[in-house]
């Protein structure tokens, strides 16, 4: 096995505010490695976009606190990084897809602005000018597969980044071979007419448009790691579905590693290879797809796959979770879902609660359960 | 965009004619004859003279009407010592444009950074720090300010304090009565800077009450957009936080400052009028000063309409602006 | 349960009054929590407050103390060390050298005797600066309040009754066209012009003061309130078949009431240096009268500046901690209170199911 | 009495875009977004129908046209027979007792400055002359019918949790039993295991007070298992009409089988290439004449760009009704054989009978 793009351990993110201290992430452990994709699901308010906010470092520092854990990415942990090293990680290590296309794009450059301000990113960095402190992967035709020196951190100094100059002549060599990149990566993302999309501006783009401009972006830092904060929860049914669909052929032609989140557990089972079940900041069930889904091993990723609607009136009432999702300032001892659990025994209210083990007589040694009695997860009616 | 601009000149018009309207009858009808504070001399004869000449006998609607006709026609009435209006002003008004530009150009180069710097660090000291700089600007009256720079600041730091230094030129150095753009004109750089040293007190003095609504309006734009979705695509991007913020979060910011700045820019027109007056500058402030205090109607209809206009078109220039930075704004 | 409402039993009534009472209290308690919030996020906002209240309280001694001390105890009680226009005799003249020049004047530094010094008459500036407090803060409350109400109420409609092509259509045009052309006065030269041809005096002040800042409350009333109209409560209010007036009060009045006393607080001390500017300039209340504009402008034409800075700067000194004191509160209330801001400081990220108790959980 | 409880004919809607100087000056013709284009349909006492589309379809100017928050441009509205479109003032303020809404915001939709029993209690206020202690009693009783403590009459919205706050929205739609409820997206804002709390209450409710239910969504799921009868809606028209389960389980339209294949499906299954439509909803804007979904259907020829299909039934087909030129040839084929964004029609003989029943 290869060594994960990114290992998270431990990790505990709280957000003091004036009503009191929201432990938004608890504990969380993983592993992705190169080339999966990894998605994590969960209900409104269960972390996983802190999660996901927290492995670039991009939550904001009050009220946000990361309390402790490691993020090591590709070797270099982020949380001990000084905040000014950060930007040498991101967009040609890490990038990201947000949930809104509409508000992801700068409404005041044109497109073309603002795909080749990432890629000329990205070539200071490959250039020397401005290192970064991970290299950016090779271009995406791979033949075989190949994985760029993980760990390696280059120490070289850092030269103070220039900025990317915006407005260059664009009858310079320069400016045609940068404009035939951007051209390039809108044609990954399977842009008809790139062209004319170039001049536009996100606002005259339809939201499917934008949210493909915007995966253009965070590809053309060669990223090895695509962290997607619910890329298609905004867009329509039948525009998610051409969206999801490219980002599955993107998946064949790149290696990137992605961290899929998502509330839909429709979209992770198309999208991803392992899935994280969280709930109430905690990890509850992690491991591949196929099993979670199968056979899932934690009552509340039980509760939660019954209770998706696929029922008509005639054929009764609708499964569903009884209670609802514990304030994240005062959670419950133990385990966090005990309350609403009906497998909750008495040493689930005691301190410490269960910690992300191998699930009892699971079908493959990776499928994880933070639950002490996972074994009768599956007698649940 | 023309028709745009061209739409809102016309609709400049029926604002005019009500800010004309309305002063009119407030002064006469508030004051119906002003020859007695006019004329120094009070005797009955000298008086009565004065009525005749300036037609305060004739009813109310005529001597509307006959205003507004003149108006129109350019003659923009006289003043008690039978001094054309339109020229004094026109004479005036460049050298108070020349203190509100300098004003604005130290509000925006001081004030709009201060705005980054105190959202940059919201909640934390540099923000307290800017804030209270701002708010004690907001809370200086401005002739305290004026006065303050004018006695003990202006002496202490040896610049002059007074405005009133045209008069050491020779008669007809002045080509658009802007001393600084004369003195560029005129190829002086001596006088050129003599010009911005006698601009420096009074231009900090005016800029300083305003400087908060520019660094308040950029901190809480910036507050608005530093959480947005795009902001952090720019930090994913690999950008560094000087290049985010510069680049990206104060350029949107800056589209809901202008319009702001629009606003202050009539503030800093009202503004002109106590610290002209206190640093004895040549301009539309101290002239409408003189004016109001000596009852002289013709010249205040008059400064009114200028300040009007001048109002009027410092929000439509912000309002071009806006357009030309936001991308999304469709001219109708 | 149901029965519990509609109880007529004493006790029923009793113990749903406590019911009531107690809910009235954790109200309160969640409101006063509310407020402790906004103070803590932001310690400017805190120091604003505490200043407010100060200020407030000794106007309001300054005001009610001399009568009510006198009827109890019998002879005058003031907590102003001196009467504001009292002389002393002799006065305690002492010489004064500025270039070549020598001169008698009353003006003493600040002492333990006269912490704020006197003025060229021998008046104590401590209760010069105290004595008109009560008017400056009156003027800046009473003016602001009035301007609100009236521009309120014609924001209201304006925002309200904005229909194309409708009667109401047109008076919303009428009163916006109004609007504009006051506007486009620079409010500072209107008030001077009008206070100006009306005389000296306290009321044309006000007046002046009043008739140039109405507008600024049409346009936030009528902003607020085209955004709280298009709030989906107030299409619930219409779709439950309620009348356009009550919901004009059950629904808009109580959700713009947040934002336009913000303004307010702000506002009372921008009306306050207004109102101070205009009796600098010498047109605003008479010299008689304590108030600390013309002060500034009778001790700036005595020349007190140079030699005894002190007066001067006691009364400006007034102004800009009056001022200071409702700006912070202001600003610091409207980073909280204010919509646009408040969007900004709550960042999106915390997590929303905050505020669910277990008791109201899902059935 | 009526046979149907809601009967819209022809219902059009038309919004006017602000016209600019030039336009004006040149007297073009004022554009108009054509949010819903003469739209019929009925709906039974007692029933519950489905509205399902995308964002731009028009399903909620709709929805809001049968609870009369709009005015249709042209075209009727008929309420147990009686005309409703062009009611105003009292009297169409004291219809509204007929029809509440709950709307898709729980959040927005209730006023954050009012306590449980004045917002319950509002439509109490705006029909009735009530006391307060009578409004207190009444929302009293209504609110353990949606789940909700007695005990809950002074907090206020934000004091609830999501789910909390749509079940207050739904008190407040069922105090006055109304005789039909629009829901417009009551679930979107919800958490799946919230969504089907709610769910369940909306169809025991149902049962209980027997009222009808308007459900505007885009949430397949919520339609069916609420719906009887679902009604499919692309550009301001009506694609595909029927019972809840041969629509789902048997789409006819092109656009309704591609909506029905984008559902992301919570099992794990052949991820392969699917049927898929390109393109993205256009503008409602000045639409082209035929079909509204002709830019997008892999099926399309000249006919559809020229002609409109209407709405019509396919004879061994009763209930179901469809508005497309090639129905006979694409309904019959199983959502499973269309793979990609351009699927061949398999070569095969129509199971289905050629000659279509007359229009209605």
């Amino acid at each position: 096995m290869t060594e994960p793009v990114l290992q998270v351990e431990g990790l505990s993110v709280d957000y003091e505010v004036g009503a009191g201290t929201f432990h938004a992430v608890q504990d969380v452990s993983f592993e992705l490695h190169p080339g999966r994709v990894l998605g994590i699901v969960g209900e409104t308010g269960c972390g996983k976009s802190t999660l996901a906010h927290a492995i670039p470092r991009l939550l904001q520092e009050p009220p946000a606190r990361i309390r402790r854990g490691i993020v090591r990415f590709r070797g270099i942990d982020l949380l001990k990084l000084p905040r000014w090293q950060l930007p040498r990680v991101r967009g040609t290590g890490i990038s990201m897809v947000f949930q809104e296309p509409i508000n992801s794009l700068n409404p005041a450059y044109r497109i073309y602005d603002q795909v080749a301000e990432a890629i000329r990113i990205r070539r200071l960095r490959e250039s020397g000018q401005a290192p970064g402190l991970v290299s950016p992967q090779e271009p995406f035709d791979y033949s075989k597969p190949k994985m760029p020196n993980v760990g390696e951190v280059l120490l070289k100094p850092l030269v103070p980044s220039k900025g990317p100059a915006s407005r260059r002549p664009m009858f310079s060599k320069d400016a045609q071979d940068l404009r035939a990149t951007v051209l390039e990566y809108l044609k990954l993302v399977r842009i008809n007419d790139p062209d004319t999309i170039l001049n536009l501006y996100p606002h005259e783009l339809s939201g499917g448009m934008r949210q493909r401009v915007m995966i253009a972006i965070a590809l053309s830092g060669r990223p090895s790691l695509l962290i997607a904060d619910e890329p298609t929860s905004a867009l329509d049914i039948t525009i998610q579905a051409q969206v999801l669909t490219l980002m599955k052929e993107l998946m064949t032609e790149i290696r990137t590693s992605i961290l899929f989140i998502s509330h839909d557990l429709g979209v992770i089972a198309e999208m991803a290879d392992d899935v994280g079940v969280m709930y109430a900041g905690h990890l509850v069930e992690l491991g591949p797809v196929d099993q979670v889904y199968r056979d899932p091993r934690h009552p509340y990723t039980k509760g939660l796959l019954r209770s998706a609607p696929s029922k008509y009136k005639s054929e009764g009432p609708l499964p569903s979770l009884p209670g609802s999702v514990p304030n994240l300032s005062r959670l419950p001892r133990g385990c966090p879902f005990h309350p609403r659990c009906v497998l909750a025994h008495a040493d689930c209210t005691q301190d410490p609660g269960p910690k992300l083990t191998k699930a009892v007589e699971a079908a493959g040694p990776e499928h994880l359960a933070a639950c002490y009695y996972s074994k009768e997860v599956p007698g649940i009616p | 965009m023309v028709i745009f601009v061209g739409k809102r000149l016309l609709q400049l018009v029926p604002v005019l004619f009500g800010v004309v309207t309305i002063t009119f009858f407030f002064t006469h009808v508030a004051v119906p004859n002003p020859c007695a504070a006019w004329t120094k001399a009070r005797t009955p004869g000298a008086v009565q003279a004065c009525v005749v000449t300036f037609g305060f006998d004739k009813p109310l609607s005529v001597q509307y009407t006959t205003y507004l006709q003149n108006l129109i026609s350019g003659n923009w009435g006289t003043n008690s010592v039978q001094q054309p209006v339109l020229p004094s002003i026109l004479r005036a008004f460049p050298e108070t444009l020349e203190l509100v530009f300098a004003s604005l150009l130290l509000m925006v180069v001081l004030g709009i950074p201060l705005g980054v710097v105190a959202a940059n660090g919201a909640g934390r000291w540099p923000d307290h720090l800017v804030r209270t700089f701002y708010l004690s600007g907001w809370a200086t009256p401005t002739y305290l300010g004026g006065l303050i720079l004018a006695i003990v600041v202006g002496p202490a730091l040896g610049l002059p304090y007074t405005g009133d230094f045209s008069s050491a030129k020779p008669p007809g150095w002045e080509i658009v009565h802007m001393s600084v753009i004369d003195a560029m004109l005129r190829l002086d750089p001596g006088a050129l800077a003599d010009a911005i040293l006698h601009l420096i007190l009074p231009a900090t003095a005016l800029a300083f009450l305003n400087m908060g609504i520019a660094t308040r309006m950029t901190r809480g734009s910036m507050l608005e957009i530093l959480p947005m979705d795009f902001v952090k695509t720019a930090r994913m991007k690999g950008l560094t936080n000087f290049w985010v913020l510069y680049r990206h979060a104060l350029r949107n910011s800056l589209i809901s400052t202008t319009t702001v700045l629009g606003i202050a820019a009539g503030g800093l027109l009202s503004g002109t009028v106590v610290i002209e007056n206190i640093f004895r500058w040549p301009g539309i402030g101290t002239y409408a000063f003189n004016a109001i205090i000596g009852y002289e109607f013709a010249e205040t209809i008059g400064i009114v309409i200028v300040f009007a206009v001048g109002v009027v078109l410092a929000n439509l220039v912000a309002d071009v602006l806006y357009g030309l930075l936001d991308p999304r704004v469709e001219w109708r | 349960m149901a029965g519990d409402a509609r109880a007529t039993q004493p006790a029923g009534w009793l113990s749903r009054k406590r019911k009531w009472l107690t809910s009235q209290l954790t109200h309160l308690r969640s409101g006063l929590r509310g407020f402790l919030r906004i103070m803590r996020a932001n310690p400017l906002t805190l120091v604003g407050f505490v200043m407010v209240v100060l200020i407030v309280s000794v106007a309001v001694l300054v005001v009610l103390l001399p009568p009510i001390g006198q009827a109890l105890v019998g002879h005058p009680v003031s907590i102003l060390p001196y009467g504001p226009n009292y002389y002393p005799s002799p006065c305690p003249t002492r010489i004064v050298t500025t270039g070549n020049y020598s001169y008698p004047t009353c003006t003493l530094p600040p002492s333990t005797e006269h912490l704020l010094g006197t003025d060229n008459l021998g008046r104590d500036m401590l209760s010069r600066v105290m004595a008109a407090l009560p008017l400056d803060l009156a003027i800046g409350f009473v003016v602001t309040a009035f301007a609100a109400l009236l521009g309120g109420s014609l924001g209201l409609v304006a925002g309200y009754w904005n229909q194309p092509r409708t009667i109401k259509g047109a008076i919303s045009v009428a009163i916006l066209r109004l609007t504009d052309i006051f506007l486009a006065f620079p409010s500072l030269v209107l008030a001077l012009a009008i206070a100006a041809t009306l005389g000296r005096g306290t009321l044309p002040t006000v007046l002046a003061i009043l008739l140039t800042w109405w507008p600024y409350y049409v346009r936030l009333v009528r902003g607020e309130v085209l955004v709280v109209k298009h709030q989906p409560y107030v299409t619930a209010a219409k779709a439950a078949g309620l009348s356009d007036l009550r919901i004009l009060i059950r629904h808009v009045i109580r959700n713009i009431l947040e934002p336009v006393t913000v303004y307010y607080t702000l506002d009372v001390g921008t009306v306050l240096v207004t109102f101070s500017t205009i009796s600098f300039i010498g047109i605003g209340v008479p010299l008689d009268v304590p108030e600390w504009g013309n002060m500034v402008e009778y001790y700036q034409t005595q020349n007190l500046m140079g030699i005894a800075p002190w007066t001067i700067l006691a009364a400006g000194g007034a102004i800009f901690v009056t001022v200071l004191a409702f700006s912070l509160l202001g600003d610091g209330l409207r980073d909280v209170l204010d919509p646009r801001s408040r969007r900004a400081l709550a960042q999106a990220a915390v997590p929303t199911t905050v505020a669910a108790p277990a008791a109201l959980g899902e059935a | 009495m009526t046979e149907f409880l809601v009967e819209a004919t022809g219902v059009t809607k038309h919004f006017p875009l602000t016209q600019s100087l030039t336009e004006t000056l040149s007297r073009q013709e004022r554009r108009s977004i054509h949010a819903v284009d003469g739209v019929s349909l009925t709906i039974g006492r007692g029933e519950s129908l489905g509205l399902i589309g995308e964002s731009g379809s028009g399903k909620t100017t709709l929805g809001w046209l049968i609870a009369r928050l709009f005015e249709p441009t042209s075209g009727t509205i008929l309420f147990e027979g009686r005309d409703i479109s062009h009611l105003t003032g009292r009297e169409l303020r004291s219809w509204r007792r007929k029809v509440q809404v709950v709307f898709q915001d729980p959040v927005g939709s209730l006023d954050p400055r009012m306590r449980v029993w004045q917002i319950v209690g509002e439509p109490i206020l705006a029909q009735e002359k009530a006391t307060k202690s009578e409004i207190r009693a009444r929302v009293g009783e209504i609110l353990p019918s949606v789940g909700l403590p007695t005990g809950s009459l002074d907090l206020y919205p934000h004091e609830f949790s999501g789910g909390g706050r749509q079940r207050l929205a739904l008190a407040r739609a069922l105090i006055l039993r109304p005789k039909l409820i629009v829901l417009d997206e009551p679930t979107s804002a919800l958490d799946v295991a919230v969504q089907a709390q709610v769910l369940n209450r909306l169809v025991a409710l149902q049962e209980e007070f027997g009222f009808s239910y308007l459900l505007i969504t885009h949430n397949v799921a919520a339609v069916r298992y609420v719906a009887d009868r679902v009604a499919v809606m692309y550009l301001g028209k009506l694609a595909e009409v029927g019972p809840v389960r041969q629509v789902l389980e048997h789409p006819l339209h092109p656009y309704t089988k591609a909506l029905l294949a984008a559902l992301p499906v919570p099992e794990v299954r052949r991820r392969g290439a699917r049927y898929r439509v390109s393109g993205e909803v256009p503008t409602l804007i000045s639409p082209p004449p035929g079909c509204r979904f002709a830019g997008r259907c892999p099926f399309v020829i000249d006919r559809c760009r020229t002609e409109e299909p209407l709405l019509r039934v396919l004879a061994n087909l009763p209930d179901q009704w469809v508005a497309c030129h090639r129905v006979e040839e694409i309904g019959v084929i199983p959502p499973d054989e269309l793979i990609g964004e351009a699927p061949v029609l398999p070569d095969r003989p129509s199971t289905m009978p050629a000659t279509p029943s007359p229009e209605r």
